[in-house]
């Protein structure tokens, strides 16, 4: 049932573009109504709608596909290596506030690496620097002991308050790396300057390092400096990914379709572009 | 621990010396080089010299003081022009941190230059809160958001506000900043009120805003310290930026070194290792 | 240099010192200089707030008359609540009408603003307009557009055509990053010599006239 | 009770903004509320400022008042947040020291304190960029050759040196080829322009989606638990 109504839903969005080509030459400057900015509304009706039918179907449990974000591999095996090696893991889920979005997704993710460390009973390691996200991530990883049934092996010092102020922060988790000299480093959250030192530092201590975050400013630093690095949205795909929560997962799908949609269009204008005959087409997305 | 890895893992002070040294020799030898102009320079200049004298202009100072060694060339470079084309100027600031402090000395210092009189030829509104409302506001009037300016003064008091209510009466923003209002800047103000934007940002920003170059939305773009160096060379405002590109140039060498050695350092160990392993 | 300056110049240079302090490591000027400059930062807020807010946006317009402005005085007030969790809830309405407001105005501008100008201005003709090059330039612009965007999609395996997709997808990706990490070692390296120029032109000519 | 009306406020604050954009301000009674909502938006938003300052005053507080160790750093925080706070809420026609124009406590402390501190904080980078350039930026695959080769060349061409290098080089082997032209064509305006491009567009969908969410109260994690 899904199929199709995507298509349908790209050939009404079609058709309206270019009905809405009409009306916007019929403008005059004291209409009430802004009709040169009816390719706005088409856009901003069409993305609620794709957006909150997502969020719908999420939310009735529908089964909506994710392909795996070859990231979570690089994790899995990495917390595999550090099992044989009996070395401990360490994971920092970025250094902001609870309510940053980047946050929310590397406390998911760091609820399936404890899964994967209670089951192999590795140690683990989770310095945070503020106090909400110390309690968010208690939450996580002693729910992840429980579901693996090591509710004993969980102990609230895994994840620790460390300190508060950004290079502070930096310089202590440095001391850990190179005393604890942990097996794989995990970075997953939003990262700022000292995603330098942080990776430079994992890696004298010889450790595989993953890292994922959406700032684009730091992604070339961990890209050089990290085995493997998750980029951008695909931290919040991983999220989604592993939560399945329903406003992540509606939001994710319903972007990926608005995605569809923009490539088609951007296609079908340079088709018509190259040609010759495009500017009429390519005017309809003229933001006035 | 062959001669390889001890090279690969040599203590990190050892390398902050060389960086160090990279920066102070140019100041003891000084070294000035030929500095080329980018396109989107060039694109920003002249959008800002043909705009016709006494038009008004709003220069926003959307940087913290963190950056300042990029940005602030920029601002007075600016300001430089402006004043030399008897450009009306209205600056503001999104930034909480120093913003308006800024805004208000880096002004009167080039505006004391070209004796230019606060209140009809240039005017400082200060901060506001929420850059989103602010930035959306100024769009129907701008005494609705800013009531007085950075000094305390009514609106209504100063002559040169009676002329601009909002940014239909602005000819060009200017936007000098280190973090991403550039974005909303175009996403709010050029795209619903068509304002010609011209943006100088930090090097860390500049690659993002090529997007809006490349799109119409940005009228040329300043990037980092070698963005203010050609904006200072275009605008005769020679400054800071350009005595700054020498010491650039050095320690630019001292890191694309750092890269190719250490990446050797990393291979030769491996093939050593791997050789003695077979 | 009048006394005034000197001074000014040796009490920037200390505390310009005490950062750079860090670098060798942790010590008490650099924790001194921290804890400074975060109660420095602070009070610059306050005193920012009380001119910019309190008395020009509240005090002076109720004075002339617009007495409606106590609703968003108290709505600000309201904001405090948040510091104590048991009444948190009394700050909801503030908070949400901030939020509110902000996700409508962002709403439109991500997609009017952003969305729209982006694909129309990726709409090129691959002929290009003058020649050889601008050919050249609209196929790498689109391709690249194109491989990114089906990069970061997540409803399909990337198997196949959009295998090889977003495989071009991330060679051109890794490429922009490049130019991103050349900008970012340029910036930081401005600023350092930002503060080099400080110490050097202003801060030792200054021992000349101490000594 | 305690949810719906924040989440009315929130629809209410956002859709306004949303019809004011669709029919023109100026015909329509639109106009006048738009304008009022964002005059209170700046307002309420100000004292979000203030619930900073009031947490570090109470936080460092704590730390004197319990003689946690290290508290005489704590100390100077206080001490910091009121030397700057009160003269500058003070009159300046009581004395040129109060206020905030040049000459006072709070220009003066900015200037030559907080604003040297900040510029120093990100000019350490330029050390840390160095040693992690040495020590940890790797060739360690493909795509990791092409960011460091791609970087390399970039770093060259943004400086007078490097560019003379790459023009002899041009000149040399690639029959007089511009290299750092086609460096500013086809690498910033080609690979990074469109790369960009697509993140932004990601970036915007996100951005959108997140705020329809917020808007109709269906995103009230901000509001926090309770």
């Amino acid at each position: 049932m899904l199929k199709h109504l995507k298509i349908r839903f790209l050939l009404t969005f079609l058709l309206t573009f270019v009905a809405d080509y009409q009306l916007a030459a019929a403008q005059t400057s004291d209409d009430i109504f802004r009709v040169d900015r009816i390719n706005a509304l088409i856009t901003f009706v069409l993305f609620s709608i794709a957006i909150l039918l997502y969020i719908k179907w999420a939310k009735e449990g529908k089964p909506l596909f994710i392909r795996k974000i070859a990231g979570l591999d690089a994790v899995e095996e990495a917390v595999g290596r550090a099992t044989e090696m009996g070395k401990p893991v360490l994971f920092i889920p970025g250094i902001q506030e609870i309510d940053d979005i980047e946050t929310i997704a590397g406390i998911s993710i760091l609820g399936r690496v404890a899964k994967i460390t209670a089951q192999y009973d590795t140690p683990l390691v989770v310095p945070v620097r503020y106090p909400m996200v110390l309690a968010a991530g208690q939450e996580v990883v002693e729910q992840a002991y429980i579901e693996m049934g090591k509710r004993d092996s969980y102990n609230r010092d895994i994840v620790r308050y460390v300190a508060g102020e950004q290079f502070a922060f930096t310089a202590t988790v440095n001391g850990m790396m190179m005393r604890d000299r942990p097996a794989a480093n995990i970075y997953m959250g939003a990262f700022f300057a000292e995603s330098l030192l942080l990776a430079e530092t994992g890696n004298a201590a010889g450790s595989i390092q993953i890292a994922g975050t959406a700032r684009p400013e730091q992604l070339p630093f961990f890209i050089a400096a990290c085995d493997y690095t998750l980029m951008g949205e695909e931290l919040y795909a991983a999220s989604a990914y592993l939560s399945h929560e329903p406003l992540m997962l509606g939001g994710l799908k319903g972007q990926d379709l608005m995605k569809v949609l923009i490539v088609v269009l951007i296609i079908v204008g340079i088709i018509l572009m190259t040609l010759g005959f495009g500017d009429a087409f390519r005017n309809l997305f003229e933001a006035v | 621990m062959n001669f390889w890895d001890k090279l690969g893992t040599l203590d990190r002070r050892w390398i902050y010396l060389l960086v160090a040294l990279s920066v102070i020799f140019p100041l003891i030898v000084p070294m000035s080089f030929k500095i080329s102009i980018t396109p989107e320079a060039r694109q920003l200049f002249e959008a800002v010299d043909a705009l016709p004298d006494s038009s008004v202009v709003m220069l926003t100072f959307d940087y913290y003081p963190s950056t300042v060694a990029e940005t602030e060339p920029m601002a007075t470079a600016a300001l430089h022009h402006l004043f030399r084309k008897d450009c009306k100027v209205v600056t503001m600031t999104t930034i909480p941190l120093g913003g308006p402090s800024m805004a208000e000395r880096v002004t009167r210092t080039v505006a004391r230059k070209y004796n230019k009189v606060y209140g009809t030829d240039f005017v400082n509104l200060g901060y506001k809160a929420n850059w989103v409302a602010v930035l959306k506001g100024m769009g129907t009037s701008i005494e609705a958001i800013y009531p007085a300016d950075n000094s305390g003064t009514r609106l209504s008091e100063l002559p040169l506000m009676a002329t601009v209510k909002n940014y239909d009466d602005v000819s060009f923003i200017f936007v000098v900043a280190d973090n991403d209002i550039v974005q909303n800047w175009v996403s709010i103000v050029n795209a619903q009120y068509g304002t010609p934007i011209g943006a100088g940002v930090t090097a860390v920003g500049a690659p993002k805003y090529y997007a809006f170059v490349g799109s119409g939305q940005l009228t040329g773009l300043l990037g980092g310290m070698k963005g203010a160096a050609e904006y200072e060379l275009l605008a005769d405002a020679r400054g800071l930026a350009e005595k700054g590109m020498g010491m650039q140039s050095l320690a630019h060498l001292v890191i694309i070194l750092m890269v190719i050695v250490g990446n050797i350092a990393f291979f030769a160990g491996r093939w050593s290792k791997k050789g003695k392993v077979k | 240099m009048s006394s005034v300056e000197i001074i000014q110049i040796w009490v920037a240079a200390f505390f310009t010192l005490a950062i750079f302090s860090f670098l060798y490591k942790d010590n008490p000027f650099y924790k001194l200089a921290e804890h400074i400059f975060a109660g420095l930062s602070a009070g610059y807020y306050v005193g920012l707030i009380w001119k910019a807010v309190i008395i020009q946006q509240l005090w002076d317009p109720m004075l002339a008359g617009s007495w409606w402005l106590v609703i968003p005085g108290i709505l600000g007030v309201l904001m405090f609540a948040r510091l104590w969790p048991r009444i948190s809830w009394v700050s909801r309405i503030a908070l949400a009408f901030v939020m509110g407001n902000t996700a409508g105005i962002f709403l439109i501008t991500q997609l009017h603003g952003i969305v729209l100008p982006q694909m129309q201005s990726t709409m090129l003709a691959l002929g290009g307009t003058a020649g050889f090059a601008s050919a050249l330039l609209a196929i790498i612009v689109v391709v690249g557009v194109i491989s990114t965007l089906i990069y970061f999609y997540f409803s399909k395996e990337h198997t196949g055509v959009l295998g090889v997709t977003a495989r071009v997808g991330i060679w051109f990706i890794m490429v922009s990053f490049g130019a991103h990490f050349g900008y970012t070692v340029m910036a930081r390296i401005s600023l350092l010599i930002g503060r080099v120029y400080f110490l050097a032109d202003q801060w030792l000519p200054s021992f000349s006239q101490l000594f | 009770m305690r949810t719906i009306v924040p989440v009315i406020v929130a629809f209410l604050a956002g859709f306004v903004m949303i019809v004011s954009f669709f029919f023109n301000p100026e015909r329509t009674f639109f106009g006048r509320i738009e304008s009022e909502v964002l005059v209170w938006v700046t307002i309420v938003g100000g004292f979000t400022l203030l619930l900073g300052v009031v947490s570090i005053t109470r936080v460092n507080w704590h730390a004197v008042r319990t003689k946690k160790e290290g508290w005489v750093y704590n100390l100077f925080t206080l001490l910091s947040i009121f030397v700057m706070a009160i003269p500058a809420m003070l009159p300046v026609s009581w004395s040129q020291l109060f206020g905030d124009t040049e000459g006072s406590i709070y220009d003066w402390l900015f200037f030559h304190v907080d604003y040297p501190m900040m510029a120093t904080m990100f000019a350490m980078l330029a050390f840390y960029i160095a040693s992690a350039a040495y020590r940890a930026f790797r060739a360690r695959n493909p795509e990791a050759t092409l960011l460091l080769v791609t970087a390399t060349l970039v770093m060259l061409w943004r400086i007078p040196m490097g560019e003379a290098f790459l023009i002899r080089v041009g000149d040399t082997l690639l029959f007089g080829y511009n290299l750092p032209e086609s460096i500013n064509t086809y690498i910033m305006n080609g690979a990074n322009l469109a790369v960009q491009r697509g993140i932004l567009i990601g970036a915007a969908l996100g951005a959108a989606s997140m705020s329809l969410r917020i808007m109709l109260g269906i995103e009230r994690t901000y509001m926090g638990k309770g």
